[in-house]
């Protein structure tokens, strides 16, 4: 495989990583949102492995496969299971409607695209255009979490925006080293153990996941 | 040595003057009203008899009245000599003028008041009380306008001591000041206020409502009534005293030769005669104002004392 | 044995407090020994400070010192000039007279409630008021400003079951912190430009000194430093804390409070004007003179209208700060323009007004104090005729009354009248328009000083003279005698200080010769020292020996001659009141102080916020036969409702500006930080 | 070997308390465990002040000046607050609020937290950093909701999702540190480390950097509470148990600064001026404002001072801002002293608030008269926090506000109103609650309060004699940070 075809191929995954990105944005389902993360954290975990095999740095291997492991398969998966479990139901509701979201989303884009354009000159590395790609999804899975109104939908927006910052870690830098990586994937595990936990409590205190029951703790009078 | 003891002897023929002078002008005034207003008058010696009879009547007290009460009298007596003692009278070289400047002179003034104040709230009567309230919103009043009076005078002299001023005016060659003009004018409506003239106050009054200085006075008889008569009597005849001496101090004695001090007791005479008759002419056409009047009446003096000080810088 | 330094006897001093503030935690579970303990070697310091404050005065020796705390790079220096050391003489002055004062007065809390925050922070107080005057720099001055004001806040506290005691101390407190800080800004602003600011040295007062700064900034530093220290003094509009916190706190408190503490904030306006920064602008004085004059009259007026014995005090303190800051305020004018002698005459007038109020107010709080305990009450409505059962307090108060009035020959008349001759000089200035306005402020002046006799007669009759005016018989009992014995000491100060301004000006006078560079001793001194001849004996004089023996000499005739010449008539007739023959009098038909005010609430209503009702009891009936009307009048500060209420009014609609931004929707919170890196990234 | 000991301490603790943090002898472990850490501080810092900074674990730690003293700070607040949770927790044990369960929870998290914290100041890898700020944030979440109340499990909902958003947007940032470290130091772990960051700061890429710069800023200003990315602060502080929002506002915002701060050096080296340092006055700005004008309208006794936080916090951001040896000495003092004081109201606060069985103000009155200790306790823990002497803030302020109207005096009048009004705010409560007549509601228990004397204590010596080594110490800090 050449470089050429290597970055070929990454600037393709970056492509969709975006398109799964915009496709959190516009899902109105939960579980279609599942499906869009997994896919999302599987082009993830593919375009890491790709620049790990050109770059010859294999300590992106492991960066792939917990990739793979994580936001492929468990974090869906306890999702998943919760969504089940608590009952909770399919449909998303969102505060914004979505063709704004998605005109707000093309905005956040260009924004990006402005904003790394002098990194963009910087780099020698064959994955710098990448870089906007990856501040965007960080964008995007903001918006969503800013968008919608169910604490596991946010949940999905947060591990989005993640997703953003890995692929902004593998592509701009060819990866952090791997104490960084392993600490921060081990991090993500505690997170989604502690957000499982938070789903139970949530629903054990209030009945319901969604966050207009969360909003008491206010200062307005 | 010699000027020393001739500036004692003036002293004392001084506080003499004073002290006798003092009912002689009132007497002057009453029986210049009484010729005015068409009534036969009892004489120019009649307040020397009502002071001496007043001397051997029993004094009859409140119940209440405390040690101020029956203190009042002496000091407000006390501080009335004093002053005679301090203005210029019928010398400019008493030995006891540095005692005092006009500020200071105001303050034994304000220091009567202030006891004779509190007399009237001694006994615990509305009337008293309401004299003290009313005789202290005039003096308020009076006060920053004698100041500004006080002052421009004081600019001309360039001093504030009263010898000085009355010497200034003496010694320089005489010319027309419109400063002066309005700070005479200015002092003439303050001394009306200030020794409790008509239009500010009646004298001879004893309605409840249009006294103000009687009121305060109230409830004293005998001696005390005596000394506080008498101390008003000279209140008025220093008032017009420091008047004829601030702005018309021609035939005051000086140092030297001696022979001036038995001219100045006579030109004394004759400028307080007019003044008691200036008085008269005021007096007799006009009423007394109401209260909330005075405010008008002490703003135009203060007026122009403002403008005699203004036409000072300005003209002069 | 030789005599320790003046710097030495104030350190002392300060240690013996700060012992004694320790020593009260210590011993709280005894209380009546704590009383005793607490303010018996309170007085020994204060004894220490007085003759430490003298000397330094006589010696005009500057002496320095520096103790190895604070900062390693700013540990704290002390100083002590003729300037500091008149201060810590005013200070050890009250001071002694106080602390004697409260051996009586507070033995009365004793077994009513536990004073051992009073033993705690009284001490601390009188120490910071101290080290306040000795610091010599910016850090270890703001130290003790503020251990000043802590201290001074928890003796306003001290009654704090009351809620309007407690109103009084936050607003005490507050007014008094946002001072402060603005006079660390002004120190902030004069240390940057002192050399050595990097390494800490800059915020010592001699660096200061030795700074080169512009005159635009000078102006800065000087408003904020001067509106720092105003806040404190009790200027017009930043007095409204004084009249509440007076009252609130226990008399010997308020003594000290009104008598010294607002002084140190004076002494923060002289030490910063003439000895750091250096007059060097006219309209400086300018500020000083007007805010002066304001503070003057309004302060009177306000004193006049008040019910309340220790508020009308209070007001009466901002009148009298504003004498003092008139005096000061021309002096800088004089300076400003290089005539220094008048600009030292001033000064003294200032410095000599500072004690002369240290002096009569204090006596005049410990009176209100008396009465206090004797009546357990302050309204002067519900007294009257306290002479008659406490004929010393009524004795001593009067001269208080008295001295306040500058009525000669008291010690408040000299300062007065120093003040009116530096007044009546101001013609030698070379700028035209002030000449003009000058002698419109000596007017103002004389209204103060007629306005102030007016209301120290309304003061003082109705409180002791008259009848009682309370529904129940009055039950006071004259007080103890180290009450008496405090309040003695400061009537014999207030007449000697009157009696001998010679004597006290010779010594003062080393105060205005380091900071301006001229005294005024010498002319005041060719005539002999029987009389006060500032500038020159033609220009004016006045001799308080003189006329104090005149007029007792006269008063002494008149008596020996009209009083015991015939014995048989000495004897006196009591009889009823006679009130022009009306004979159903009762207590409640004097004259009251409401009614006394009445003439000047109709004149200069103008200034003041009055809300005036009268209604009749029985709504049903007709206005003509009603039997009785309520009458009700409310006279409210209008600088409150001018100055506070919008700033208030204006923190709370912020505060529910600010409220909106703790909404409550996770959603916005994410928004706000989404918004914020977006505005960040756009403008970065 | 200290630091070994220091960081192994807590984690072994922890390991230990997860097991047994429901006995009897828990919350003796637990004490035991900070003050163990504390005397390692200890030696570790008198390593630091005779032989200067140095790296340890193959250039994983560094220690200098100013990161040990903020772990020594750690380590003694942290042994603190588990002598004050001893009593207060077994209170509300008894309450009933918290169950066996939870105890074991609070144990472990709360050494957990500690360790976390002292991972954060002494790596030397920008990475870790990062890691270790998120587990500090991760242990304390569910801290926040021990109590289960509704509104206790919403508040920590908020810091989760608020904190986490903001800490990932500081990887984005520790990315592009490395993006522009990389070009100077090749790929690997040496372009993560402080030490060679520092060393050649100049040579990295401006524009990166400032970019790198905004992330940090809104991501570890997340964690400082900076208006107006704060609003997870007051709601964590006045839900969570009170030694809980102590160690927060106490330590975890320090630290939080800390990240900031060194960041900032990095910044200023590569772009040569103190862009950084106005975007970081702005906000500290901002904070004091915003924190005063909502302070003027608590109710809730922890829910103001956690406000009084945010305030504080923005001085010390303000400063580090302004930069300079005197704002920058007088900002590292303020971490320390702002702590100490803080974390002693907060248990102060927290005794009054179990006196009361409210943490309603208005329902809590008359605490001297009550239980002295705490009622002058938190009458001078107020003073001191309201910037007055003679306690340490107000020598921070000093020095802070005197480096102010010297190089920004436009933002004087701003910090004058920001002081006036938390002033105002913080006294027109606490007066009415220390002083007046004594509830009927309010119980006599037994209550810890020396803790909050010894650090008072600290505070007041603080202000009024700064020792010559803590002295030399904010020295060395501030040539590190200039």
């Amino acid at each position: 495989m050449t470089t050429n075809l290597a970055a070929q191929i990454n600037g393709v995954l970056a492509a969709l990583i975006l398109l799964t990105a915009f496709g959190l944005l516009a899902q109105r389902r939960i579980y279609g949102m599942l499906h869009l993360f997994a896919l999302q954290g599987l082009f993830l975990s593919v375009s890491t492995a790709i620049v790990g095999y050109t770059a010859g740095l294999h300590h992106l291997y492991v960066s792939a496969v917990l990739t793979l492991i994580l936001k492929v398969f468990v974090l869906p998966y306890i999702l998943y299971a919760l969504v089940h479990k608590l009952h909770i139901r399919k449909e998303v509701e969102d505060l914004v409607n979505i063709p704004t979201t998605m005109l707000i989303g093309i905005a956040l884009v260009i924004f990006s695209y402005h904003l790394t354009a002098p990194v963009r000159e910087l780099s020698t590395l064959i994955t710098k255009s990448t870089l906007a790609v990856a501040l965007s999804t960080v964008m995007l899975g903001f918006l969503v979490m800013i968008t919608r109104k169910k604490a596991v939908t946010q949940i999905i927006g947060f591990l989005a925006l993640e997703n953003g910052l890995f692929f902004a870690a593998t592509s701009a830098t060819y990866g952090m080293p791997l104490v960084v990586e392993l600490g921060v994937a081990l991090d993500i595990l505690i997170a989604a153990f502690i957000f499982g936990l938070f789903f139970f409590q949530i629903r054990t205190t209030f009945d319901s996941l969604d966050l207009k029951e969360m909003e008491k703790l206010k200062e307005e009078d | 040595m010699t000027t020393t003891l001739y500036s004692i002897i003036v002293e004392f023929v001084q506080i003499a003057v004073v002290l006798l002078a003092g009912p002689a002008l009132a007497g002057w005034v009453r029986m210049l009203k009484c010729r005015m207003q068409g009534r036969t008058s009892a004489g120019v010696l009649q307040p020397y008899r009502d002071i001496m009879k007043l001397f051997v009547k029993d004094v009859v007290l409140a119940e209440n009245a405390s040690w101020i009460f029956r203190f009042t009298p002496y000091l407000v007596f006390g501080a009335t000599v004093m002053a005679g003692a301090i203005i210029p009278v019928i010398s400019t070289v008493l030995p006891s003028a540095p005692a005092a400047d006009i500020i200071a002179l105001v303050a034994i003034f304000a220091m009567a008041r202030f006891f004779t104040a509190l007399a009237g709230m001694d006994a615990g009567t509305a009337f008293g009380g309401m004299g003290s309230s009313r005789e202290m919103t005039v003096a308020t009043l009076a006060e920053p306008a004698m100041l500004m009076s006080v002052f421009t005078v004081s600019l001309v002299s360039g001093s504030t001591s009263l010898s000085q001023m009355a010497q200034v005016v003496t010694t320089n060659p005489l010319m027309l000041r419109p400063s002066l003009a309005f700070a005479l004018l200015a002092f003439i409506l303050i001394a009306v206020a200030e020794t409790g003239r008509i239009p500010v106050d009646n004298p001879a009054t004893h309605l409840e409502l249009t006294m103000l200085h009687e009121a305060m006075t109230l409830e004293y008889s005998g001696r005390h009534l005596a000394l506080i008569e008498w101390a008003k009597m000279i209140k008025l005849f220093l008032y017009a005293a420091l008047g004829v001496a601030l702005f018309f101090p021609w035939g005051i004695a000086g140092a030297t030769p001696l022979w001036m001090l038995p001219a100045a007791v006579f030109y004394l005479a004759v400028k307080m005669a007019i003044v008691g008759a200036v008085i008269v002419l005021i007096e007799t056409p006009l009423a007394k104002m109401r209260i909330f009047r005075v405010t008008e009446f002490l703003g135009m003096a203060f007026l122009f004392a403002t403008i005699g000080m203004l036409s000072y810088f300005m003209l002069e | 044995m030789t005599m320790p330094s003046p710097m030495a006897l104030a350190v002392y001093s300060v240690v013996i407090l700060l012992i004694m503030a320790i020593s009260a935690l210590v011993f709280k579970s005894r209380q009546g020994f704590l009383v005793n303990a607490v303010f018996a070697f309170s007085s020994l310091a204060c004894v220490m400070a007085l003759t430490a404050g003298f000397q330094a005065v006589s010696n005009g020796a500057v002496e320095t010192l520096i103790l190895p705390i604070g900062l390693p790079d700013l540990p704290f220096y002390l100083r002590i000039d003729a300037l500091s050391g008149f201060f810590i003489a005013i200070i050890g002055l009250l001071g002694l007279f106080v602390s004697i004062y409260s051996l009586g007065y507070v033995r009365g809390f004793v077994g009513q409630r536990s004073i051992t925050s009073l033993a705690v922070f009284y001490p601390l107080f009188m120490a910071g008021m101290i080290l306040v005057v000795i610091s010599d720099d910016a850090y270890f001055f703001m130290i003790a400003w503020e251990l000043m004001a802590v201290s001074s806040f928890f003796l306003v506290c001290f009654e704090d079951e009351s809620g309007a005691n407690r109103r009084a101390a936050f607003i005490y407190l507050l007014i008094a912190h946002i001072g402060a800080v603005m006079i660390l800004l002004s120190f902030g602003l004069m240390a940057g430009f002192a050399s050595g600011f990097e390494n800490f040295k800059g915020y010592t007062f001699s660096a200061m000194r030795g700074a080169h700064i512009s005159p635009g900034w000078a102006s800065a530093a000087f408003l904020l430093a001067f509106f720092g220290f105003a806040a404190k003094a009790g200027v017009v509009p930043l007095h409204v804390w004084l009249p509440e916190a007076h009252p609130a706190a226990p008399s010997n408190v308020s003594a000290l409070m009104s008598g010294v503490m607002l002084k140190t904030a004076l002494y923060g306006i002289i030490r910063l004007t003439f000895d750091i920064l250096t007059v060097s602008q006219w309209w400086w004085g300018g500020i000083v003179l007007v805010l002066g004059l304001i503070s003057a009259v309004t302060g009177i007026l306000y004193a006049i209208m008040q019910v309340d014995l220790k508020r009308a005090l209070a007001y009466s303190s901002v009148e009298n700060v504003g004498i003092i800051l008139i005096s000061i305020g021309l002096s800088m004018i004089f300076t400003a323009h290089k005539m220094h002698e008048l600009a030292s005459l001033a000064l003294i007038a200032g410095l000599y007004h500072s004690l002369n109020h240290a002096m009569f107010k204090g006596l005049l709080f410990m009176g209100a104090g008396a009465i206090l305990h004797a009546t357990h009450e302050r309204n002067m409505e519900r007294m009257g005729g306290l002479i008659h059962k406490l004929p010393w307090t009524a004795t001593l108060f009067l001269i208080g009354c008295l001295s306040i009035s500058a009525m000669p020959p008291f010690n408040g008349f000299v300062s007065e009248w120093l003040t009116f001759q530096a007044f009546l000089l101001s013609p030698a200035l070379p700028n035209p328009i002030l000449k003009l306005l000058f002698p419109l402020g000596a007017a103002l002046l004389a209204l103060t000083a007629a306005l102030s006799a007016r209301c120290f007669v309304k003061v003082y009759s109705v409180t002791f003279l008259g009848r009682w005016r309370g529904e129940h018989p009055c039950a006071a009992r004259e007080v103890n005698w180290p009450m008496k014995a405090g309040m003695c000491l400061c009537a014999a100060s207030c007449l000697l200080l009157g009696v001998f301004p010679t004597a006290v000006i010779g010594w003062a006078d080393m105060a205005p010769l380091i900071l301006i560079g001229a005294k005024i001793s010498v002319s005041a001194k060719t005539f002999g020292w029987l009389w006060l001849t500032p500038v020159s004996s033609v220009r004016a004089s006045y001799s308080a020996p003189v006329i104090f023996i005149g007029i007792t000499a006269v008063v002494a005739a008149a008596y020996a001659v009209f009083h015991s010449r015939r014995s048989s008539k000495t004897a006196l007739t009591r009889a009823p009141v006679w009130g022009c023959g009306f004979e159903k009098l009762t207590n409640r038909m004097q004259y009251n102080s409401t009614s006394f005010a009445m003439p000047l609430r109709r004149i200069f209503g103008f200034l003041m916020m009055i809300k005036e009702s009268v209604t009749p009891q029985d709504a049903n009936a007709h206005g003509a036969f009603q039997r009785k009307f309520v009458y009700r009048l409310m006279i409210n500060d209008r600088v409150w409702y001018l100055l506070y209420k919008p700033f208030s009014k204006a923190a709370f609609w912020c505060a529910r500006k600010a409220g909106f931004m703790q909404h409550g929707r996770i959603q916005i919170y994410l928004l706000y930080s989404f918004i914020t890196l977006i505005v960040l990234l756009v403008f970065a | 070997m200290t630091l070994l000991i220091l960081l192994g301490v807590s984690l072994v603790a922890a390991f230990i308390l997860a097991f047994v943090g429901d006995r009897k002898y828990a919350p003796e472990v637990n004490i035991l465990g900070s003050a163990t850490a504390f005397v390692a501080s200890l030696f570790l810092a008198a390593e630091v002040y005779n032989n200067g900074a140095f790296t340890a674990g193959g250039e994983f730690f560094f220690v200098d000046a100013f990161n040990v003293y903020l772990a020594v700070l750690t380590t003694f607040i942290s042994t603190t607050t588990a002598v004050f949770s001893r009593r207060y927790m077994r209170h509300e044990r008894e309450l009933g609020r918290v169950g066996k369960n939870a105890m074991r929870f609070y144990h472990a998290m709360f050494q957990l937290f500690i360790f976390a914290m002292l991972l954060a100041l002494l790596t030397n890898n920008v990475g870790v950093l990062w890691i270790a700020m998120e587990l500090a944030t991760l242990s304390t979440v569910l801290l926040v909701s021990l109590y289960r109340t509704p509104s206790a499990v919403e508040a920590a909902w908020k810091y989760f999702i608020l904190c986490g958003v903001g800490i990932a947007l500081a990887l984005f940032g520790t990315v592009l540190l490395y993006f522009a470290a990389e070009r100077v130091f090749g790929s690997g772990t040496a372009g993560l480390l402080w030490t060679n960051l520092a060393a050649s700061s100049g040579k990295l890429e401006p524009t990166v950097l400032s970019l790198a710069f905004i992330f940090f800023m809104v991501g570890y200003g997340t964690k400082v509470g900076l208006v107006p990315l704060h609003n997870w602060l007051p709601d964590a502080h006045s839900e969570g148990p009170t030694p809980i929002s102590a160690v927060l506002s106490g330590l975890l915002l320090n630290v939080a600064l800390y990240a900031l701060v060194r960041c900032k050096t990095l910044v200023d080296g590569a772009t040569h001026g103190n862009k950084a340092g106005y975007i970081m006055m702005f906000f500290g700005m901002l904070s004091i404002l915003v924190a005063a004008f909502s302070l003027l309208r608590q109710k809730d006794v922890k829910r103001m001072f956690a406000y009084s936080s945010i305030e504080h916090m923005g001085i010390a951001t303000f400063a580090f801002g302004l930069g300079g040896p005197v704002a920058t000495f007088g900002a590292l003092l303020h971490m320390l002293v702002h702590s100490l004081t803080k974390s002693s109201i907060f248990f102060t606060a927290g005794n009054a608030s179990q006196m009361h069985h409210t943490q309603e103000m208005s329902r809590i009155q008359g605490l001297a008269r009550g239980n002295p200790p705490v009622g002058w306790g938190l009458m001078l823990g107020v003073i001191a926090i309201a910037g007055m002497p003679p306690f340490g803030v107000f020598t921070s302020e000093f020095l802070i506000l005197t480096a102010t109207i010297k190089n920004a005096p436009y933002a004087a009048p701003l910090f004058l109103l920001g002081l006036a009004v938390t002033f105002a705010a913080l006294f027109r409560r606490v007066i009415p609650m220390v002083f007046g007549n004594l509830p009927a509601h309010q119980r006599k228990i037994k209550v810890s309060q020396s803790v909050v004397i010894v650090h008072m204590a600290i505070v007041f010596i603080l202000g009024l004699y700064l020792p010559e080594f803590l002295s030399q110490w904010f020295h060395k800090a501030v040539e590190i940070l200039r």
